[in-house]
């Protein structure tokens, strides 16, 4: 972490330099038992070079909040180091089923699974980005969902009208990844945000793995492109490949075939096929380069060439 | 071309239900293989919006995306945005159909896919609503489509994920839902639409070579009998072009 | 106004073609009576063309909100075309003054400034947008402004914080200039957007003008940068220079000599004078091509030209 | 470069009161030149935020915007967004310091830019308050900053616009606003600061030349004095970049 000497004449900057690697970020923000909101939604976009850094420092007692979590949660929960999950959705999907670690220990009682709307959840961390208390939505009204959350029916006060009142989130820390960011922490993705607008501005402090550190000139090109402003940020993460193997829009699919491996894993063993999965794949690994290694290049590549089929 | 498959069959039926010119917010699966038909064949001018941020896609046959948050889903779009505004813009009527799956269903349309059992120590606790209840709540006019089976049809649903009518009559609106609610529920065996005053389902069609008796073994509560037609079987086109979508029957199957 | 005659194999369309003329739009879509939400902000990105040509219909009993109200308001207040607006400000700035017009009306009572704090009428448009009848915030508690507009205090129903409960507005049209669109309404602005996303999807009925109508295929190149989609949108005019004098982002200047013969007149003649400017630039114009030959190729290449020195 | 003009002395006063490595939302005129001259000065890493969507811009000299929500505005900004997302991103407490001007301020730092006489029927209907009643509740700290006259500083505010310290104590904080407040007003003839406990608006400086009895016959209510030091006069190097600014003196004429 370096501090920015000063600008050359005319040529004020913005501040504080904030690239950092994993490591340092998740060590000087992520305490134990800290709450961790996920930037992405199910495969796409998730920040797995931070969220594999936290496993590795092995931190205990998060809270994983995330608009549709995946089987990052459920590593989460496999080896201790979450027991609450707040979402609209936890699962896999397709060929790959549903969540049964979460199931396991949610129907044994150890572990939270805090089960919001999708749109309840998204105003969760929008009323925290808003610096509001709550925010009034209609979804939940009328079911069995507000009983078992921290929503509170409410009546309007100009219309008299029934209303759900969400209350906010700032999550403690909000781990996003990100197709480009300049060393001050302006931030631009492409295509789809999922939710990581709103839950950068909400959380009380961000970390963003960045594909590409650019230039402040480069995001001065294209200002209008930058979703989360650098006072926002703590630290930026240079991390290439950093949701592999998840998707990254207009850069990478998702790599399916280690879905295959992964859920295969889980159906002959478990709780233990994931604990065994960290085992190897997080703590066995240095960082996150160091995973990237287990992947060959064609399979990379592969994931490559599918966005230009596609999009 | 005259046999289908079960899920070809919900497919092609469901597709049927979407109009020209209309917005469907599709859910991945089965909706949206409904969806790509309807737009492929008698709605070529439907626009399809999905959860991930995605409006107005054109899906690739072959390339159905296994969730609603990938780029099998963005080809063509002619909006990314983010997750809440897919919702806000719900919540705000822009949408004309919703797609609602399953685990229970009751006579209500009230659908749960949270618990199996007592919430508080469940038989099984499902993945959650994702975008179901959000659907379910601000989506002008739903349709829910699954498998007829009797675990599914039940009495009392053991949670209510996202409401239909609730208990009938003026319960939904009453519970500060204005708008929306289900109108039709499709399988494989049948049609339900709902009584105008009690909100109760009732059969209104049966799918090709099903009897009534079929339907209600297959029902968890008393089946009521509306005006009830035969829906017409897949034609070979639709089947066709529903292969065309899903040649590995990822989702057809 | 065309319909789609259906898409070629393949091609699936988007709906119905809504490309018209402004005359045609501001005839079809706005009453008397009407409120209109003006995207833009001051003299950035107004849609000039469309409110014209409302002027041109001769409307009346509008009312007109804004984020900030500039000279097109007075306009409207000016000629009876509106007899109500709803802005955190209203004037000029600079060395063109203030409103002096509303001054006159408001201070005589034949008119009404409903004042809300810039998040004040941000968050009415946004209530509109989200499809819930308030939203919370901080903004206006204390402050007098409270008594003078339908705002009301509210307890926060989670913390029991004091809270300003902000009553949605969903205007029946919204009159907003992009920089382009295709022909069904998917609209793309570039810079600022000022409140113009909330706007378009807070109105009962959506008008854009723009620059270019693109292809949908040019659309679909960048679908990351549409902000209104088409199913928000009823009509789409082409109108190059569309907000001309006011400037546009990324393509020209505001025409501040205009706007100081503007001011002139004012200065010089009050309300009388407004009344003349309409008289001579609206009514005895056929439409805004022929506003636009009122000023001189060198006069809007200079605005032109600044763009390079800024951005 | 000894002689200076009034707004000069007030734009260069202003721009001490901003510390490197802070956000200022700076509204145009006096706030946005001390803000631009404090970045060329002591202060190159503040971040200017402006009304109009503009986050950390690098304002041209010679070129200062007449509106927020103009081009001039925006020249190598870090982040251009929405009118909306920038006063949300005050309320949710990003902002280290707010700008203020006033048509009438009284001396707990309330704020009228609404009305003259009574609102019911103003002797004048003021532009409003832009955005100035959001600066005053959610920024971290708050500036007042305006030219000395009586009928400025009034005992009694003819009406709130942007609350202060409110009736003083603790009134701000029981009103709802648990954040932010004035913590200075500063003009061509002194600066006043605001005791920690009454919030009432106390004389701890003098602009050069000035004396008490001056400050006490341009100001409508009782001056209190504090313990007054004498503010540095403008340096060279401050007039001349101030200058620079604005060459025209637009602002600072």
């Amino acid at each position: 972490m370096t501090v920015a000497t000063g600008p050359a004449p005319g040529q004020e900057s913005l501040g504080i330099e904030k690239v950092m690697t994993a490591g340092r970020a998740i060590e000087t923000l992520v305490a134990d038992g800290a709450h961790l909101a996920v930037g992405g939604c199910l495969y796409s976009r998730t920040p797995m070079a931070l969220l594999m850094e936290v496993l590795r420092q092995r931190r205990t007692g998060l809270t994983l909040s995330r608009s549709l979590a995946c089987y990052e949660a459920e590593m989460f929960l496999a080896v201790g180091a979450a027991d609450t999950v707040e979402t609209a959705w936890m699962g896999f999907g397709g060929r790959w089923g549903m969540a049964s670690v979460m199931r396991e220990r949610v129907e044994a009682g150890t572990a939270t699974f805090n089960e919001y709307s999708h749109l309840g959840i998204a105003m969760r961390y929008r009323a925290g980005a808003m610096g509001v208390p709550f925010l009034p939505m209609r979804s939940m009204l009328g079911s069995d969902l507000v009983d078992r959350t921290d929503v509170t029916e409410m009546t309007c006060p100009i219309t008299g009208e029934r209303l759900i009142a969400v209350p906010a989130v700032q999550p403690d820390v909000a781990l996003i990844h990100a197709h480009r960011g300049d060393a001050y922490g302006n931030v631009q993705i492409d295509g789809y945000l999922h939710m990581d607008f709103d839950i950068a501005r909400a959380a009380k402090h961000v970390i963003v793995s960045v594909e590409d550190v650019i230039d402040h000139a480069e995001i001065m090109r294209h200002p209008d492109r930058t979703v989360i402003p650098h006072f926002a940020v703590d630290a930026v993460v240079p991390a290439t490949h950093g949701s592999y193997p998840h998707e990254l829009y207009g850069v990478h699919d998702a790599n399916m075939d280690h879905f295959d491996d992964y859920a295969e894993r889980v159906r002959r063993d478990g709780t233990a096929g994931v604990v065994a999965y960290v085992d190897e794949m997080v703590h066995g690994m240095a960082d996150h380069a160091a995973f990237l290694d287990t992947f060959t290049v064609s399979e990379v590549d592969r994931s490559h060439d599918i966005v230009k089929d596609l999009l | 071309m005259t046999a289908w498959t079960t899920q070809e069959l919900i497919a092609v039926s469901a597709s049927r239900l979407l109009a020209d010119d209309k917005v469907v917010f599709a859910g991945v699966g089965m909706p949206l293989v409904a969806s790509v038909l309807a737009k492929r064949l008698h709605a070529p001018n439907l626009t399809i919006v999905l959860e991930g941020g995605i409006v107005g896609p054109r899906i690739r046959p072959g390339q159905l995306p296994v969730s609603t948050n990938e780029m099998r889903c963005a080809p063509d779009a002619a909006m990314l945005t983010d997750i809440t505004d897919i919702f806000l813009l719900a919540q705000r009527g822009y949408y004309d159909y919703g797609f609602l799956g399953t685990a229970q269903v009751d006579q209500f349309g009230n659908i749960n896919t949270s618990f199996i059992g007592h919430p508080d120590a469940p038989k099984v606790r499902l993945p959650g609503t994702g975008g179901a209840n959000d659907i379910a709540t601000s989506c002008n006019e739903v349709f829910i489509v699954t498998t007829h089976e009797r675990r599914r049809f039940v009495e009392t649903v053991d949670f209510v994920t996202s409401p239909g009518w609730l208990g009938g009559g003026d319960q939904r609106r009453e519970a500060g839902l204005p708008l929306g609610g289900p109108s039709t529920v499709l399988t494989d065996l049948a049609r339900f639409t709902f009584d105008p005053q009690s909100r109760r389902m009732v059969l209104t069609g049966l799918q090709p070579g099903v009897d009534v008796d079929t339907v209600q073994d297959n029902t968890g509560f008393e089946v009521i009998c509306g005006e009830i037609s035969e829906l017409e079987p897949p034609k070979d086109r639709e089947l066709s072009v529903v292969r065309a979508i899903d040649p590995d029957r990822a989702f057809t199957g």
